[in-house]
């Protein structure tokens, strides 16, 4: 393991000190937690928007705190959901008497803590509710499993109900928004290389030489098939495919592509699958909207890639397009 | 069988030692299975059980579970740390007002507790979880008049052995489907632990 | 080798036109070339802004081409500076009959590419000037080398001569700010491991599992030293101190910190350094005004990372919070 | 000694099979002290030479020369590209109006040549560049009354073998300092191939 900290213990803590020292007048850490709120939390009359989960995904979740994104995020330990305790810290915080949301990631271990602290802030008398992000098509939806798990089409999440909510939205009309985001948004990822928890110390898996892994998770969670690697074209290719299978996509729609990093591949290699996606999206007769090229949500330093689409409408785009102030999001 | 406050504090102890022993092992098994952090979960929710829980003069077998189950809850993170501490904070409730607690009350607290995780984890067994460890040392507790340490300890071992041969249909461990065959669920072991530790426990006291 | 790409000898190109799916609206590459302007080029009265170099280090050099930075980058072959046809194409584009400023990183192939363009453009009557960029102080400056390379802090000059020549400076306003930045900018970059030139296959160097190599160059370049891994804060330290020794910092003074990724460092880790560096300066009564974090100027997927630091005055802070649009680089 | 517009075409030809066949090797010279990218660079400049150059018919040799010169300059890239595109283009120079072009105008050539290189990269010998190779071959050019093809390729060996005992002060090499003591300059040994390919193509019309 070669990584650049001081105590493997003590990682989430330094980072957190590291970003609040980048930036000292947009975001704070509520004493005594790992959660970051925006500077100006509470904001009176807003509904308070709140993610977070494991760390080891950044910049996400606290790269997307910020005006017109969340309102705070709560960090775990690397790769481990943070508490019920810290999440209900971070509710509070935020609460500006319009209700606090929730974006979960749909994890047992999310669900559950966040759940926890919503049950804690409500017995205070907040009001809260959630959405569960599962945009992962590589794990079968079905009433026998645990369902999708939540990937980078949670930043969408983001950005777009942190949107509304910045134009003074109710609770309610958040969670709508929220819900239409989750229920159209679908992604996949690949890897090349595990990832390493520094505490842990050891590659949570092992890929040989020349394989690669379709549909992985984003803590290195098993995907779909192991198989030799193939070229970025048939990659795309594949996670494309996949994606549009399960979405209900015509001919002349809109979408907007996040083409995500999950931490050691060169962007230029992500930009090489983007031309694929936009070419069969194009060939198909879809309508691309809006392209995202970059790390969004990683997996520590986990070489590969992950696509994501989002089917848009005028409620949408406006939204997406809307000014957001996040250190990891500004448009 | 009758457990003191200086029993249930040996036992979470016993508990932290053997957790803080078999660490990397458990990360190991989240390796497999997971995402390679059970053991440091587990590691760092005890450690800080034991760290506070010896500060403090406590009266009730309650108070000590209680602050257990606080404590876990704050600490372990994750999927397991809401499904431990649910299942303290259960058992606190459910042994509340008696001192020292018998096998009858202890009975009672575990049925409760794993009625917590199950709940809280909308979780039976057979989907390779802890609730798989769990259940069946409950049983053994419901269905024994005279409990015997060796016999928990060995219930436990046999019961995190077998998450071996399941399919796990909940936490994480489910997206590997057929691939999670083969290995002890993460939170199936550290399960056993407490187990083997509070066997020992019982064992001291004779 | 495992990378995501089609046929190594064409990671340029279908980069490239990855990134213009991406940015269709704002960027547009000069036909038959590896070159990408704005889509707005030539933007008349407006001295043009280019820069480039191999490619390798996205998002530099065509993810800063926008309104407020550049108005075009060539981008060469991975870590292999452009050739001059090229570079005199962008040239061309991007005058708008106020002169064209070329930022050039200091080596040789870089140089002599570039100057060879600026002299088929000045025989053609194009104005032309130039900066060139040697923020790196691993290297020695004496008259018995070839100077320092440029590194990360390149970004500042693209960033603060990209403002001024929005705001309608002349070619000669333009290079003295131009070269306030290059004087005032300091880097400097360590590597934990190696990456690897797609079409050559092979690392390009090669780390012990416990070494790490202080004053590395952005292409594997061989650094000062090469030691046991110490702490990020030890790291961070080591290259701040070093910075500093080379720079005219008092007390009381501003600067602009960037806590660069090389690759595949993952922010968790840039910040963890942030921290250090921040906790440094601090300590020494030196302001940060405003602090980067994040993959600026990459090498490929070589995992480490570089400070620098941008001595402020005014004038560099105004433009320094100028707005930009260029991909990379928004504010 | 005597080389009409064939024999210029068959020493760029045999330049680039020679750099096809070394391609790797180039790029390894180029790890040790470099960036690892001189045979790529090389090889898809000579491919683009040979295959441009074969298209086109040509009546004088400072026409193949001058082509050679943009092609590598657009081509190659890096250090290289814009110093053998220099080189070449002075030789085509220094060779305008001549055909065929014997031994001296084939010096006045290589002269040019070398002093292009020189003032293009601001070298001069000893700094462990292709200018170590290009200026003893020059030289034996220059003092030899009848050029030897075993001697043409024998003082480029032997120049750039000797360049392994230089510490390179110009260039990316200069960067490793007292490192690149050791290391056949790249620049150096793709020079060798130039001149080792001349060699052939003089003794083949001897
Ligand atoms: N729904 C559930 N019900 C009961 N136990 C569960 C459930 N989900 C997960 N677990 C237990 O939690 C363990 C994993 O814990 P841990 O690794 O700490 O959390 P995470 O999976 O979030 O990383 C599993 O081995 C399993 O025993
Ligand atoms: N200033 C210079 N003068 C003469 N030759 C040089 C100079 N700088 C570099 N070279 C030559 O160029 C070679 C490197 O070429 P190449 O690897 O293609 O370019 P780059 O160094 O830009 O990657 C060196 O081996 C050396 O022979
Ligand atoms: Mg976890
Ligand atoms: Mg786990
Ligand atoms: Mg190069
Ligand atoms: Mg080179």
């Amino acid at each position: 393991m070669k990584k650049i900290m001081n105590d493997p213990n003590r990682v989430v803590q330094d980072m957190l000190a590291g970003m609040i020292a980048a930036y000292p007048n947009e975001l704070k850490q509520i004493p005594a937690t790992t959660a970051i709120t925006r500077s100006e939390a509470p904001v009176s009359g807003k509904v308070g928007l709140v993610s977070g989960g494991g760390s080891g995904h950044e910049p996400a979740h606290a790269g997307y705190v910020g005006k017109g994104m969340l309102d705070a995020a709560v960090v775990g330990e690397v790769f481990t959901s943070p508490t019920p305790d810290q999440i209900y810290e971070a509710i509070k915080a935020v609460d500006g008497g319009k209700g606090v949301f929730l974006i979960i990631k749909n994890y047992t271990g999310d669900v559950l803590n966040f759940e926890m602290a919503m049950e804690l802030a409500e017995a205070e008398g907040i009001q809260v509710d959630k959405v569960i992000v599962n945009d992962d098509v590589a794990v079968e939806d079905s009433s026998f499993t645990i369902g999708r798990r939540g990937i980078a089409g949670t930043v969408f999440v983001h950005k777009i109900a942190g949107a509304i909510a910045e134009q003074g939205a109710t609770l309610e009309e958040v969670k709508t928004v929220a819900e239409k985001v989750v229920n159209q948004t679908r992604s996949m990822g690949m890897a090349l290389t595990p990832c390493t928890v520094p505490a842990a110390g050891k590659p949570s898996f092992h890929l040989e030489e020349n394989e690669m892994e379709i549909g992985i998770g984003i803590h290195g969670e098993a995907g779909i098939e192991r198989k030799p690697i193939t070229t970025a074209d048939e990659i795309a290719s594949e996670l494309t495919e996949k994606i549009l299978t399960d979405m209900d996509l015509n001919n002349n729609e809109e979408v907007a592509v996040m083409v995500n990093g999950l931490g050691s591949t060169p962007e230029m290699e992500l930009y090489i699958v983007n031309k694929k996606v936009n070419q069969l999206l194009t060939e198909k007769g879809i309508h691309i909207y809006k392209t995202f090229v970059g790390e969004y949500m990683t997996a520590l330093e986990m070489t590969g890639c992950s696509v994501t689409l989002l089917k848009l409408d005028d409620e949408l785009k406006t939204l997406l397009d809307a000014t957001s102030e996040a250190p990891a999001f500004r448009n | 069988m009758e457990l003191h406050v200086k029993d249930i504090i040996q036992w979470l102890e016993k508990t932290n030692e053997k957790i803080q022993l078999n660490k990397d092992y458990l990360t190991a098994l989240d390796q497999a299975v997971g995402d390679s952090d059970h053991g440091i979960n587990m590691s760092r929710g005890f450690h800080e059980v034991v760290n506070q829980v010896k500060t403090k003069d406590y009266t009730t077998v309650s108070d000590v579970l209680k602050d257990t189950a606080m404590i876990l809850m704050s600490k372990v993170g994750g999927a397991s740390g809401p499904l431990f501490g649910t299942a303290f904070l259960r058992f606190s409730m459910g042994v509340k007002g008696i001192d020292p607690i018998n096998q009858d009350a202890f009975t009672k607290g575990l049925e409760d507790a794993l009625a917590g995780i199950m709940q809280r984890g909308k979780a039976t067994t057979g989907e390779k979880t802890m609730v798989d460890v769990w259940s069946p040392v409950v049983n053994y507790f419901k269905v024994t008049t005279n409990v015997q340490a060796d016999e928990v300890t060995q219930t436990a071992k046999q019961a995190m052995e077998q998450t071996k041969e399941i399919m796990a249909t909940k936490g994480r461990a489910s997206y590997f489907k057929e691939k999670s065959i083969g290995h002890i669920d993460p939170g199936a072991a550290s399960s056993f632990y407490i187990f083997e530790a509070l066997s020992e426990v019982i064992k001291g006291e004779g």
